[in-house]
């Protein structure tokens, strides 16, 4: 469960989040969908504490952080709740992919290497990955950094994990296969927050939708209140350019795997 | 400085890394006329330890200012700066003969003073070396002045061989550095060098704090002249014994 | 330590200044110079030069400088006198200002080093710029001089100003061919009097300043020279 | 001029300062360096206290010629602790000061390189890794600093031939060195050519590099394996 | 008009392009569509022989450049025909918007300094960044960047310009700006080729679509042709994931603006 209250942010005195109320439950899907400069971004690496919010309070799966943090331990236990899958993937582009899964298992969760080997092929596998374990990031394409990326996040056994525009610059067969993979770590209850601009994308994938701007939340609510009946002006105008379809395509193809 | 463990007293001494040979390393060894003649002092002494450090000229003075040393030898001159600065003992532990090397073909004259280097061209002297001061010197009380150039302390085979050459018309120099020894080694025919055109007492360096030593090595030093040790050591160094010559004060 | 001596001895070793200064400039402008030549060399498409060239730079960065110093002083003069006397232009060697051997042995030295810096930074350059003036059209020159230089410039200055703080301190070697810079100076200062200390405290004092100053100077211009990398979003 | 032969004995009598010049080089080297990390973080601590004194630590050392320093360790420092803690450093082995004097210098000295190294790796590698839950400590470790080596290499490289040549400045000390031999061989020979034994010198100073050039070489293509890119090129 | 026959490239002996046919008339807006790696920016960089292609012919507007080339000119030749649109947009860091719009017409065109400085305000205005004249590019969003790298292919007068993936990471807001930006390009007669993975994009857009696969062009055809009737069942399954549209909405929209 996630509850963010009352989050603000300033940088260089300009306000970019301009206190953020966001309650979801375990196991939901959210979207965080509007212009860009909105701070969505913001707000994902508020959520971790990448960023330290100038006051709020930001609760994960019962660990509790309020604005300004007193103990700076909390940082770390919350963000030891979440995993992050960035815009750019952010892989360790000094460590071949499977050191790259496997690193921070040993690093943050103290398992033993032989046994986080064996999970991160596993993950690998999930993602499709498994033939490219001796590649360094440089070498890959960006669908398949991507792929690796989520299996670094899912390997951590986190309760959250957070996607920045998991589908920017991906063709539509390599973003189905995103979809699939986040359609399944939803599953295994996991809650997910995920940024993007692909309104198709974002209707597809969540059951719950927030519309942000400047630093706002316009609205909050499920997909089909937000793309078919949107409460409120500014949002119906954003999605005008998005023509709402009437049957979700991707979930049907949703191929079956399992994550250990 | 200090007492060892036999109530030997140890005093550390600098001496010159390489200026033969006054004091040289040969083979992880210290050698030298001075080393030999501080060895004599230590020697006839008795109840002394010399403890010996080999650095460059530069090192040895400003090892004496910082007091890591007690004293150093390396051919010193005396002058007034000095004399402030430093305990300098009454007697001279050598002495140095300032010839001039010039080439023959060059310099048509016969060089026997100070006056006949004006208008030659004179090899650099090192300005932590006596030379500079002599020449500056000169050249503030006497109207035939000599151009002075400095640089760094450059290998005296090199500047003997410019001689040679002709690149420099003179070299002026102490002439108990081996200059005869390099001019016959080499071969360097185009050389001659003049009588002595000065002579200059050399001293041990004491700071001021060692003045109970300095007056021991003092009068250890005129014993080892009066008793011929000291004239012996310059034979096996310098060939000659230079204690025959009267000094000239300038 | 004394504090009349030491303030003399400052005043004194300041007025070589702009000569150290000066001279160790003139090295650095030939030696960028020659430096950008030899990373058009090593760009060469033939393997002889790029291999003459590459045993050229290995020697003169492997050899310490002293030592280049010196083959160049004894080194030059005969090569001018062969010159002379082969298009008689009647020079006199031995008259030959050993200022000359110092710039040379500094010029060669250095650019080894420089064409390093200014093959990376023109290097660091992205395709992505290249190719942009490429594709609008630019011809080799005009995207040269309009793309690549100034960006390759902006990453080379700060280095190649670095550098020249390197050479002020390099030249205190020059006095062993009667070159004088601040330390050479500071010698002198102690002929007369034996002043180790307070001529060399000077002398370093010096040195900080000027370079403190330099550097100052220098991340002003570096700052300017990247200015447009100063993103508001960063 | 000089026979072949001569030349060899030359080169022997020169080699035997060889090992004094490279125990020199890789001890100042080994502290040198490890000092220069912890200089670096030091300097790139948000603790004012700490990043000052080692920022004026450092614009010294870096504008000050080296003979000047070890001049100031030599005779400086004994003084120092001496009128400190009243402990006599003047027998201890005058190696030790240049290791010392050499030490601190590069300690600072590359820190320069270091410093600019830990910045230029990117942002994004540091939000990874606490991202996923990394201590600072860690994240450091593990990613950054491996990172800030394969951008500092190079310059690293040229400062190790950087101290080959400088500790031939040793000799003022009369340490009997590669170089310190070159002058004995000078001083002591009265027939010897100057410029001749430079020159030798000058040729095991150059070997010594190139051996130097190609272990940092393959270092590079080592700690750089992650950089190679397929998609490089184009004819521009 | 362009004609592409044959059109060979490799990559490290690997078949980027195998015998590439393509033909454009002028005013055409052709869309690239296939999945990552087939190829469509090679395409677009053999084009203006950014890459030069191992074999082949490429004529623009009457210049005729046969591989291998005889002619070093010709390049320039060509190239002055065409103006690119990276996806990196790849404006001139060291350049303000102003200098990025104003340098090029004064190199490539001999444009009097004062003429293209009043060119690149109109031409800034029409893609709106009037306001940013003194910005460098990093002080940019990626959609005015873009707009920018617009302008400034636009300011050459080409008869050619190649995108590459335009609206790539734009929300559907700025996408919509960008396909204005296009269509009124197209509208001056200039011919454009464009590489994109989103298909409702690419219907929106153009009167020619390609679909390329390995190095190969499978189909090629009008918009209608290929995202309803494909003829191709590779083609099909590859747009299984788009969802077509009765109507395109994107083109009631265009603002009208003007082009010097
Ligand atoms: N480190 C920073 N310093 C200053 N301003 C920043 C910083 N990070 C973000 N901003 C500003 O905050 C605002 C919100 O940025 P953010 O990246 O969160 O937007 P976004 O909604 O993710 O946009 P996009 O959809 O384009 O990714 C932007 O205007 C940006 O300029
Ligand atoms: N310079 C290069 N060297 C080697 N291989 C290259 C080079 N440029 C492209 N390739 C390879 O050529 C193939 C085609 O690449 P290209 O970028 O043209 O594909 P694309 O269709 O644009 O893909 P995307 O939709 O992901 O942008 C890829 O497999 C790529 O790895
Ligand atoms: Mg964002
Ligand atoms: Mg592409």
């Amino acid at each position: 469960m996630i509850e963010i209250t009352n989050v603000h942010k300033q940088f260089n005195n300009r306000t970019v989040l301009n206190g953020i109320n966001l309650h979801a439950e375990t196991g939901n899907v959210v979207t965080l969908i509007g212009p860009s400069g909105t701070g969505k971004t913001t707000l994902l690496r508020c959520i971790n504490l990448l960023e330290e919010p100038d006051q709020g309070t930001i609760e994960i799966d019962g660990v509790r952080v309020q604005i300004p943090i007193k103990n700076k331990n909390d940082i770390l236990t919350l963000r030891r709740k979440t995993a992050m899958v960035f815009q750019q993937y952010n892989l360790f582009r000094n460590q071949t992919v499977l050191q790259n899964v496997v690193q921070p298992q040993v690093l943050v969760k103290r398992t033993n290497k032989q046994v986080a080997k064996q999970r991160a092929e596993t993950f690998l596998q999930e993602v499709g990955m498994q033939d490219y374990q001796k590649y360094y990031p440089s070498q890959l394409s960006g669908g398949q950094q991507q792929r690796v990326s989520i299996a670094r996040a899912l390997a951590l056994d986190p309760k959250v994990i957070l996607f920045d525009e998991p589908t920017s610059a991906l063709d539509p067969e390599l973003s189905r296969e995103v979809l699939n993979a986040i359609h399944k770590v939803a599953d295994l209850g996991i809650t997910i927050v995920l940024a993007t601009h692909e309104m198709q994308f974002a209707e597809e994938i969540s059951n719950q939708v927030v519309f942000m701007e400047n630093g706002n939340v316009v609205e909050d609510g499920t997909p089909a209140e937000i793309f078919h009946h949107p409460a409120n002006e500014r949002t119906a105008r954003f999605l005008e350019n998005y023509r709402v379809r009437q049957a979700p395509i991707y979930s049907a193809q949703i191929k079956k795997f399992k994550v250990v | 400085g200090k007492s060892s463990g036999q109530s030997k007293k140890t005093y550390d001494v600098a001496v010159s890394t390489a200026s033969k040979p006054l004091s040289y390393q040969e083979n992880g060894k210290l050698k030298g006329y001075e080393v030999d003649v501080l060895k004599a002092v230590e020697k006839k002494l008795g109840n002394v330890k010399f403890n010996y450090s080999a650095v460059s000229q530069t090192a040895e003075l400003i090892g004496l200012d910082s007091k890591k040393y007690d004293f150093a030898a390396n051919g010193f001159y005396s002058n007034p700066e000095r004399q402030k600065k430093y305990l300098v003992p009454k007697q001279n532990d050598g002495l140095s003969l300032v010839k001039v090397y010039y080439n023959k073909n060059k310099v048509k004259k016969s060089i026997k003073n100070l006056d006949d280097l004006s208008g030659l061209r004179v090899a650099p002297v090192n300005p932590n070396g006596g030379m500079y001061n002599l020449l500056t010197t000169w050249n503030k009380t006497n109207s035939k002045k000599v151009k002075v150039l400095t640089s760094d302390q450059f290998p005296l085979q090199q500047l003997l061989k410019d001689v040679n050459s002709g690149k420099y018309d003179a070299l002026i120099d102490p002439s108990n550095l081996g200059e005869n020894e390099i001019i016959s080694g080499l071969k360097l025919n185009n050389i001659r060098s003049s009588e002595p055109v000065r002579a200059f007492p050399t001293y041990f360096l004491f700071t001021k704090d060692n003045t109970a030593i300095s007056k021991r090595v003092d009068k250890a030093l005129k014993e080892l002249k009066k008793d011929g040790t000291l004239s012996k050591l310059s034979k096996k160094y310098f060939g000659e014994d230079v204690f025959q010559y009267k000094v000239k004060e300038n | 330590m004394s504090s009349h001596i030491f303030v003399g001895d400052f005043w004194t070793i300041w007025k070589v200044v702009p000569q150290t200064l000066g001279l160790s400039f003139l090295i650095l402008i030939l030696a960028t110079l020659l430096g950008s030549l030899f990373w058009q060399i090593q760009e060469s498409r033939h393997t002889a030069i790029k291999f003459l060239y590459h045993a050229f730079s290995s020697y003169f960065r492997g050899v310490p400088l002293l030592i280049h110093l010196l083959i160049f002083y004894y080194g030059l003069p005969i090569v001018i006198k062969a010159l002379s006397d082969q298009f008689n232009w009647g020079v006199s060697t031995n008259q030959l200002n050993p200022i000359y051997a110092v710039i040379v042995s500094y010029t060669l030295y250095s650019a080894s080093f420089l064409a390093e810096i200014i093959r990376g930074s023109f290097k660091s350059v992205g395709t992505d710029q290249l190719e942009a003036a490429s594709a609008l059209g630019y011809t080799g020159t005009q995207r040269f001089f309009a793309v690549w230089l100034p960006q390759a410039l902006s990453e080379a200055l700060p280095k190649i100003l670095n550098y020249y703080t390197l050479l002020i301190r390099q030249l205190s070697l020059a006095f062993l061919v009667s070159v004088v810079d601040i330390f050479a100076k500071a010698k002198l200062e102690t002929a007369a009097n034996d002043r180790y200390i307070e001529a060399f405290c000077a002398a370093a004092i010096v040195y900080w300043i000027l370079c403190v100053v330099l550097t100052l100077i220098f991340s002003k211009v570096e700052h300017y020279l990247r200015r447009y990398d100063r993103s508001v979003l960063a | 001029m000089h026979n072949f032969s001569d030349v060899i004995g030359l080169f022997k009598q020169l080699l035997t300062g060889l090992p004094i010049t490279l125990g020199f080089i890789i001890s100042s080297w080994i502290i040198g360096f490890s000092l220069s990390v912890l200089v670096t973080a030091g300097r790139l601590s948000p603790r004012r206290w700490l990043r000052y004194p080692l920022d004026v630590l450092v614009s010294f050392t870096r504008s000050i010629p080296i003979v000047l320093q070890l001049f100031l360790v030599y005779y400086g420092l004994p003084a120092l602790v001496q009128t400190l803690i009243g402990v006599d450093l003047n027998d201890v082995n005058k190696m030790i000061f240049c290791i010392i004097t050499f030490s601190i210098y590069y300690g600072s000295y590359l820190s320069e390189i270091l410093r600019p190294a830990y910045l230029s790796v990117r942002k994004e590698q540091h939000d990874a890794a606490y991202g996923l839950g990394y201590t600072k400590f860690q994240t450091n470790f593990h990613v950054i600093v491996p990172q800030m080596f394969s951008i500092a290499l190079p310059s690293l490289g040229n400062e190790v031939i950087n101290l080959v040549h400088q500790s031939s400045i040793l000799f003022v000390l009369g340490t009997v060195d590669l170089m310190g031999q070159a002058d004995m061989i000078i001083t002591t020979d009265y027939t010897s050519s100057p410029l001749l034994t430079y020159f030798c010198a000058g040729m095991i100073y150059w070997g010594l590099t190139i051996v130097i050039t190609a272990v940092v070489h393959s270092i590079e293509r080592y700690v750089d394996r992650y950089k190679q890119s397929d998609l490089e090129g184009g004819t521009i």
